[in-house]
């Protein structure tokens, strides 16, 4: 232990503690803008380039980061002596002068770092702003990411997410000195990188250098078109977060509420994609099964372990980095992706109106889903299965567009026959959760015996890669997880090298699965926030009467009348997919 | 090459190429030749020491004086570049500066031959270590 | 074979020149001529002698004793007493001190430089190894090896009191103590050659004139710390070296002073180049390190510093290139010898590139605790033209302008920084009266911002923030607020950046706005720029009294601000005028003034 | 984005292939790949970057912000006289900047830019290390040194043919 003093203030901590941690201990909460801390990944983000947290050291000529400088037996800090505050407030100063002014229009109003340090370090004005030049940069906008560099201010958090933990490298450092700034290969557009849409720089991002594109206006104009039938499918990690954007605890389940407003609203029906999930896991299960009954029949052909597909951010990894993989995973569509078509066929039909004059929104803690919305295997003649994919925030700030508040809202049920799902369709929003909810429904049709424990409770966790071996009555069926795009790269490797051992692996894009997906509420590294989140999805599962996705009645009738059977001629036409070599290409000449 | 194996090797062969120095620099010895240092750090060729260099190496040969240039570095007269310093056996070494390919004709003919010096020279204002 | 039998050389450089040395060369030449001698001795004019203080200088050949303080009067005395009767003109003899060791061979105490770090330099063919062998190369990593253990080099490197030469100062064989201690499966030797100070070229000149030194002292090092792999980090702007330094480390290896099992040691040492890419960040240890790795070269936090995890994460041990070329000959003298030269603190000597307003551009190594003034009144000869001494840039971008009052500081670490500069790697930069310290600093400030990696945000915005206050200062739109200014965001910056690069940066900027905060005040109260080197502040005015009225000036004038009846005095709109100096250029009377 | 689009031919490849396959394809190498790539073609257009990027497997993102970082490298063609004024402080205090300046208006490009008839670009650069003969200017691999604005006419002319 070491002990030392803080403020006037003595404090015992470990070995190896920052002053930043050792402050925190007696309260004392030093301001930090680049430092994150990512418990989950077991990742810091400390460049110690910010220069906020600086506190004044005896014996040190500099400040010290205290991010980043870690502790010493007797050190004796000030955190707050006036050589501190007037230094951090000047530097906070710097960063301003570089930064847009546009507060009152700026989609991270209320939200942003930046602008909460320069309210409480009391910044009030610019010394010689007119002269003051700014970094600026073209603006990019992607189906899903708008990247507006002028707000970037180095704190490096989304390279770090795009390369060490997504392993996408699509982001890097870029230029030197003043026009430095986070960006892409020779500023092009993400749409042109390797970016992936995960969108997990833009929920790290502590300004709006990196935000969601706002689909809301559409989805607006959409409900005031009469001529409309607007769908509202609403994804299940976003129920488990939503109320975290209204002040609630994390992991608060506001299913119920979250119905009302979008009915309230004006959403014509409110369904739910848990329902799709159900039908992803009748067509991807039955995929596996029939992948798995090739292979132990002796094909050598057959590819094994198949791989998920629901994760839209994660098919654009394998289309962009493995190409040469594309055939592995499933091709069973992505439960938003499945639900558009069913919506705009089979429910259309049922209500006896034109696809053109049906809008189908989803909303998802996605942003890759955006841009999955808008692919061309997914349109019907130029007309989109899903019209637009809106995420949690975006439908938060509807939500208070429209003056509710989640809290003080009524409960009530989605609507059917698209809002009915099992428990199985629930688990789908954090890691492990789909290929459980696969496994309750392949055990049975694979055995034909009754599932008596539906919870597979090895396949749970926050672990970024995990395995499980599950007895399939006498068959050892061997499951892989990962989540994170860093940790499916390990296992893509290990199939490419032929040293997998697995039949099937599920793979999320995102750290935790969709609950901390991209379009989620800002969770700012706090890992607690994600285990609440993946808790309240498991409780609303446990709490479900039905939980498994083959006995989810809506489902069983939408087979019966429509489908026909998993894997049928039509259920491929609208719930199958196929992948694209997405690599960059060189530009060879002739 | 051959390889110096121990450092009893090193000083053997140091002790050797110094007689050799010496013999070269010793006026009473019939082997003693001139010696030509022009100063050829980036500097110095920037401001054309490698003509000087040549110029050096193919007069001496044409007008018949036994001697050998040497490319060495900075000498640290930078403002009076190319500089070159004159050795001729059993004299202090003379640095010349500000040295084109006509001023080391003068060199030459006047100082290598006639041991008459030229206005420009450089005294040298420091002390080297010797070891 | 000499025509002459005797000379007489006398200092033709710019102090002699201006105590009438051409007076004394034309008077012995006539007195020589008068006595007939002018067959037998010849009278040269040389360069500077670097002893302008005592100046003009004469030294007689072949005898080598050197008269100061000559004056013309003392001419005919020096031709009757040392040329025809063989005795020395005592009176004209240096002073006490110097007495009875009046030869220039013997004058070494007279001369304010020792060379240690470029003794090689100018003397050896850098491309031959034998002559650098032939002056006593690689003895010192023989003696290493076979006589002294690890713990007994380091202890020679510690006591002689050796310091890193690249800036920072820190112990050299502290460093190489610490580097010795970590563990590691790999360990590094690095020398930083990535001499990347506008105006210093002292590193290059050693790797281009004595690259041998520096692949010795590195084997040294490895030695020491049981590294087997040296790399030397160089910038790519330096193909000479880079050259010089491939053929050294080839000849080096052929002779086996690389590589496996040297002198029979049991100790393998190789090294490797590794080129820079033009970064000046890439000074900084960490910086370098990352760019070594391929990456974009940002410094990191230390700790950990490179002894501890360095090079591909291993214990490092980073020494520029002057540090490294005054290894060999520590080790061959010995700690104590080393540690009589200099001060007590600052031991040895400092390899100085001098340059700009001074008459001996020149690479130049003097004592530690050498004043500024011996450096560039004597050695450097004083200023340009004539001109008026009025700072001294020592550090470059992150040292401080010095000034009159500094020149008798004698020059080490320690005092340079309390004088509010540093000793940087060693350029020195002189300024004189026409220089504006406003612009100097700004220019300064241009390089930070140009040269700052972007990583931290006071080096990125604040470095630039201090340039745009200067660039309106010497506008003349500067206010005094903005000198506030330009003080609390040079203290912040320097107490808030990351490196070595934020930490300094401002030093132009305070030591100005310290040691010439009158040019300040003239340039924002006043709007008066006394070098006349900012154009915004500058005014054309006619002068009544030479203006004959022919209309030159406004005819040429593009914005028609001159005004004036044909045959009168005209007069400037200095509302208008743009300063465009055409009026200036068309005068043919001189009637147009710059104030 | 940058617009310049050239052609890679596959023997450019394979030469960058070369090179990258001389280090070992390690990406601690990039930098000397880099160099070696520039040497051989020039400059670092988009499309060597990607190649480069392929082979040693190192994202192109990551390979431009290295490119971008060091004045060294350019990713614009130089001019076949490339003129470089020495802007070091020894230069700068004997006059450089007016120099530089009347090389501008000569040759009317700005600091960075290569003529369009590919025959001259101009930059700067810190400190060539001759600071004796300051102001310094290289034009290719011609020093001139002790340059006046009015010589700047004269310098140009040795390259007007």
């Amino acid at each position: 232990m070491i002990k030392l003093k803080i403020d006037h203030k003595f404090v015992e901590v470990e070995k190896g503690t920052t002053i930043y941690h050792a402050a925190k201990k007696l309260d004392i909460d030093i301001p930090i803008l680049c430092y994150m801390n990512l418990e989950h990944l077991d990742i810091e983000n400390k460049p110690g380039g910010c220069r906020i947290c600086v506190v004044e050291v005896e014996g040190r000529r500099n400040l010290a980061p205290s991010c980043s400088t870690k502790v010493d037996e007797g050190m004796v800090v000030r955190t707050n002596s006036m050589r501190v505050i007037n230094a951090r407030r000047t530097v906070m100063e710097f960063i301003l002068s570089d930064h847009p002014k546009e507060c009152l229009t700026c989609s991270k109003s209320g939200g942003c770092d930046l602008q909460d340090l320069a309210q409480q370090l009391g910044v009030r004005e610019i010394p010689n702003e007119e002269t003051c030049e700014m970094s600026t940069y073209r603006l990019d906008t992607s189906p899903s990411i708008i990247r507006n560099l002028d707000k970037c201010i180095m704190c490096r958090r989304c390279e770090m997410m795009c390369n060490e933990v997504q392993t996408v490298g699509a982001l890097s450092a870029i230029h030197r000195g003043f026009e430095a700034a986070v960006g892409t290969a020779f500023e092009m557009n993400l749409e042109a990188s390797t970016c992936t849409y995960c969108g997990q720089c833009v929920a790290v991002c502590p300004t709006a250098a990196l935000t969601e594109v706002d689909h809301t206006p559409q989805v607006i104009r959409a409900i005031a078109d009469p001529k409309k039938t607007v769908i509202v499918q609403t994804a299940p990690a976003v129920r488990a977060a939503l109320g975290e954007e209204f002040g609630m605890e994390a992991g608060t389940l506001v299913t119920g509420e979250m119905v009302t407003a979008l009915r309230n609203l004006g959403f014509d029906h409110v369904f739910d994609t848990d329902f799709a999930a159900d039908l992803t896991i009748m067509e991807e299960g039955t995929e596996l099964l029939g992948r798995l009954k090739k292979h132990l029949a002796g094909d050598k052909n057959v590819k094994l372990p198949m791989l998920t597909s629901c994760c839209p951010g994660w098919v654009n990894f394998f289309e962009t980095q493995f190409p040469d993989m594309k055939d592995i995973p499933s091709t069973a569509r992505s439960p938003q992706q499945m639900f558009g078509p069913i919506a705009k066929t089979y429910f259309a039909d049922k209500l006896g109106i034109k696809r053109e004059d049906m809008v189908v929104v989803s909303i998802m803690p996605c942003l890759a889903k955006k841009y999955e919305a808008q692919r061309d295997e997914f349109k019907v003649d130029g007309n989109p299965d899903v019209d637009f994919s809106i995420t949690t925030r975006e439908l938060a700030h509807l939500i208070k567009q429209a003056n509710m508040d989640i809290k003080k809202l009524d409960k009530s049920d989605f609507d059917q026959p698209m809002g009915e799902s099992s428990g199985a369709g629930v688990i789908f929003g954090t890691t492990g959760g789909v290929i459980e909810a696969a496994l309750r429904t392949a055990y049975e049709i694979h055995t034909g015996k009754n599932l008596e424990k539906v919870d597979f409770d090895q396949l749970r966790g926050m672990e970024g890669i995990r395995e499980a071996t599950v007895d399939f009555d006498g068959l050892d069926l061997k499951i892989g997880i990962a989540h994170g795009l860093g940790n499916a790269r390990k296992l893509l490797e290990d199939i490419r090298d032929g040293k997998s051992h697995y039949h099937a692996i599920e793979i999320m894009a995102c750290p935790g699965g969709c609950i901390g997906g991209g379009g989620q509420p800002q969770h700012h590294g706090d890992s607690a926030i994600l285990k609440k989140r993946a808790a309240a999805l498991y409780r609303e599962d446990a709490g479900k009467p039905i939980r498994k996705s083959h006995e989810n009645p809506a489902i069983k009738e939408l087979y019966e009348t429509f489908l026909g059977e998993p894997m049928s001629e039509k259920a491929h036409h609208l719930l199958h997919t196929h992948y694209f070599d997405r690599k960059r290409k060189r530009n060879i000449g002739v | 090459m051959a390889k110096v194996k121990t450092l009893a090797d090193l000083r053997k062969m140091k002790s050797e190429l110094r007689s050799k120095i010496q013999v070269r620099e010793n006026p009473e010895n019939p082997e003693s030749i001139v010696q030509i240092k022009v100063g050829m750090a980036t500097s110095g060729i920037a401001s054309g020491a490698k003509e000087v260099y040549n110029f050096f190496t193919e007069e001496l040969a044409k007008r018949n004086l036994s001697g050998i240039t040497i490319q060495v570095g900075d000498m640290g007269y930078c403002y009076a570049e190319p500089t070159v310093e004159v050795l001729v056996p059993g004299k202090d070494p003379i640095v010349f500066g500000y040295v084109d390919v006509k001023k080391a004709d003068q060199i030459i003919e006047k100082y290598i031959k006639n041991g008459e010096l030229l206005d420009g020279i450089i005294p040298p204002n420091y002390q080297n270590i010797n070891e | 074979m000499s025509k002459y039998k005797k000379h007489i050389m006398v200092c033709g450089g710019t102090g002699c020149r201006a105590s009438e040395s051409d007076t004394i060369v034309e008077k012995m030449k006539k007195e020589l001529e008068n006595r007939n001698l002018d067959k037998d001795v010849q009278v040269v004019i040389t360069g500077c002698f670097g002893l302008c203080e005592k100046g003009p200088i004469v030294k007689m050949l072949p005898d080598n004793t050197i008269y100061t303080e000559v004056k013309p009067v003392n001419v005919t005395e020096i031709i009757d007493e040392h040329i025809i009767k063989g005795r020395k003109v005592k009176s004209l003899l240096p002073a006490d001190s110097y007495k009875g060791k009046t030869d220039s061979k013997n004058m070494d105490s007279f001369k304010k430089q020792i060379r240690i770090a470029l003794k090689n330099c100018g003397f050896i063919n850098p491309e031959v190894i034998d002559e650098y062998i032939a002056s006593n190369g690689y003895e010192a990593l023989g003696k290493a090896l076979m006589e002294y253990t690890p713990e007994q080099t380091i202890d020679i490197i510690k006591k002689s009191g050796l310091r890193g030469r690249g800036g920072g100062g820190f112990p050299t064989g502290l460093k190489w103590e610490f580097a010795a201690k970590s563990k590691g499966d790999q360990k590094y030797v690095v020398c930083n050659a990535d001499e990347g100070d506008p105006g210093a070229f002292m590193d290059r000149s050693i790797l281009e004139g004595d690259p041998h030194s520096v692949l010795e002292a590195m084997a040294i090092c490895g030695y020491t710390m049981g590294a087997t792999e040296g790399l030397i980090y160089i910038r790519a702007e330096y193909p000479l070296a880079i050259e010089r330094l491939q053929i050294a480390i080839k000849q080096a290896r052929e002779y086996g002073l690389l590589g496996k099992n040297i002198l029979g040691s049991g100790f393998d040492f190789d090294i490797i180049l590794k080129l820079g890419a033009g970064a000046f960040v890439c000074g900084e240890e960490t910086a370098l390190i990352h760019s070594m790795e391929g990456l974009r070269g940002e410094p990191t936090i230390k700790p950990p510093f490179p002894a501890e995890s360095g090079y591909n994460n291993m214990p490092t041990n980073v020494n520029n290139v002057e540090t490294f070329a005054n290894i060999p000959t520590i080790i061959n003298k010995g700690a104590e010898w080393f540690a009589s030269i200099g001060t007590k603190k600052s031991t040895g000597t400092k390899v100085f590139a001098l340059a700009g307003k001074i008459n001996n551009v020149g690479l130049i190594e003097v004592p530690m605790g050498t004043t500024l003034r011996e450096v560039i009144f004597e050695i450097g000869g004083g200023i340009q033209d004539g001109k008026k001494f009025k700072a001294v840039q020592t550090g470059g971008p992150s040292g401080g302008c010095l000034t009159e009052k500094h020149l008798d500081t004698p020059i080490d670490f320690d005092n340079l920084i309390e004088a509010g500069s540093m000793m940087g790697s060693g350029g020195m930069i002189v300024m004189d009266e026409d220089d504006c310290m406003v612009s100097m600093a700004k220019f300064y400030l241009d390089f930070t911002v140009e040269e700052s990696c972007g990583k931290c945000a006071p080096c990125r915005i604040g470095n630039k923030r201090l340039y745009e206050t200067l660039d309106k200062i010497t506008q003349g739109k500067g206010t005094e607020a903005d000198l506030d200014l330009l003080r609390n965001m040079s203290h912040v910056i320097k107490d808030t950046s990351l490196c070595g690069l934020g930490q300094t940066s401002p030093n132009p900027v305070l030591s100005t706005l310290d040691n010439f905060w009158d040019e300040y005040i003239a340039h924002v109260k006043d709007h008066k720029c006394e070098a006349g080197q900012c154009k915004s502040l500058l005014q054309y005015n006619i002068i009544a009294e030479d203006c004959v009225g022919c209309t030159a000036c406004a005819r040429v004038c593009p914005v028609g601000c001159i005004a004036g009846e044909k045959k009168e005095v005209h007069i400037i709109d200095q509302s208008i005028c743009i300063k465009c100096g055409a009026c200036m250029d068309k005068c043919k009377f001189n009637a147009i003034e710059l104030i | 984005m940058c617009d310049s689009k050239i052609k890679l031919k596959e023997k450019d490849i394979a030469k960058i292939k070369e090179i990258c396959e001389f280090f070992d394809n390690k990406a601690g190498e990039l930098i000397s790949v880099l160099h070696r790539c520039q040497s051989e073609f020039g400059y670092l257009p988009p499309e060597i970057q990607d190649v480069v990027s392929d082979f040693m497997n190192v994202p192109v993102a990551k390979i431009y912000g290295v490119v971008t970082f060091y004045s060294f490298f350019t990713m614009k063609p130089k001019g076949k006289y490339p003129i470089s004024i020495c802007t070091g402080t020894a230069c700068y205090v004997r006059g450089a900047e007016k120099v530089l300046d009347e090389f501008k208006k000569e040759l009317n490009l700005e600091v960075g830019e290569t003529a369009a008839d590919g025959k001259f670009s101009l930059s700067s650069l810190r400190c060539v290390g001759a600071c004796g003969l300051a102001p310094v200017v290289l034009v290719g691999e011609k020093t001139y040194g002790r340059v006046a604005p009015d010589d700047v006419k004269e310098i140009l002319a040795a390259y007007e043919n």
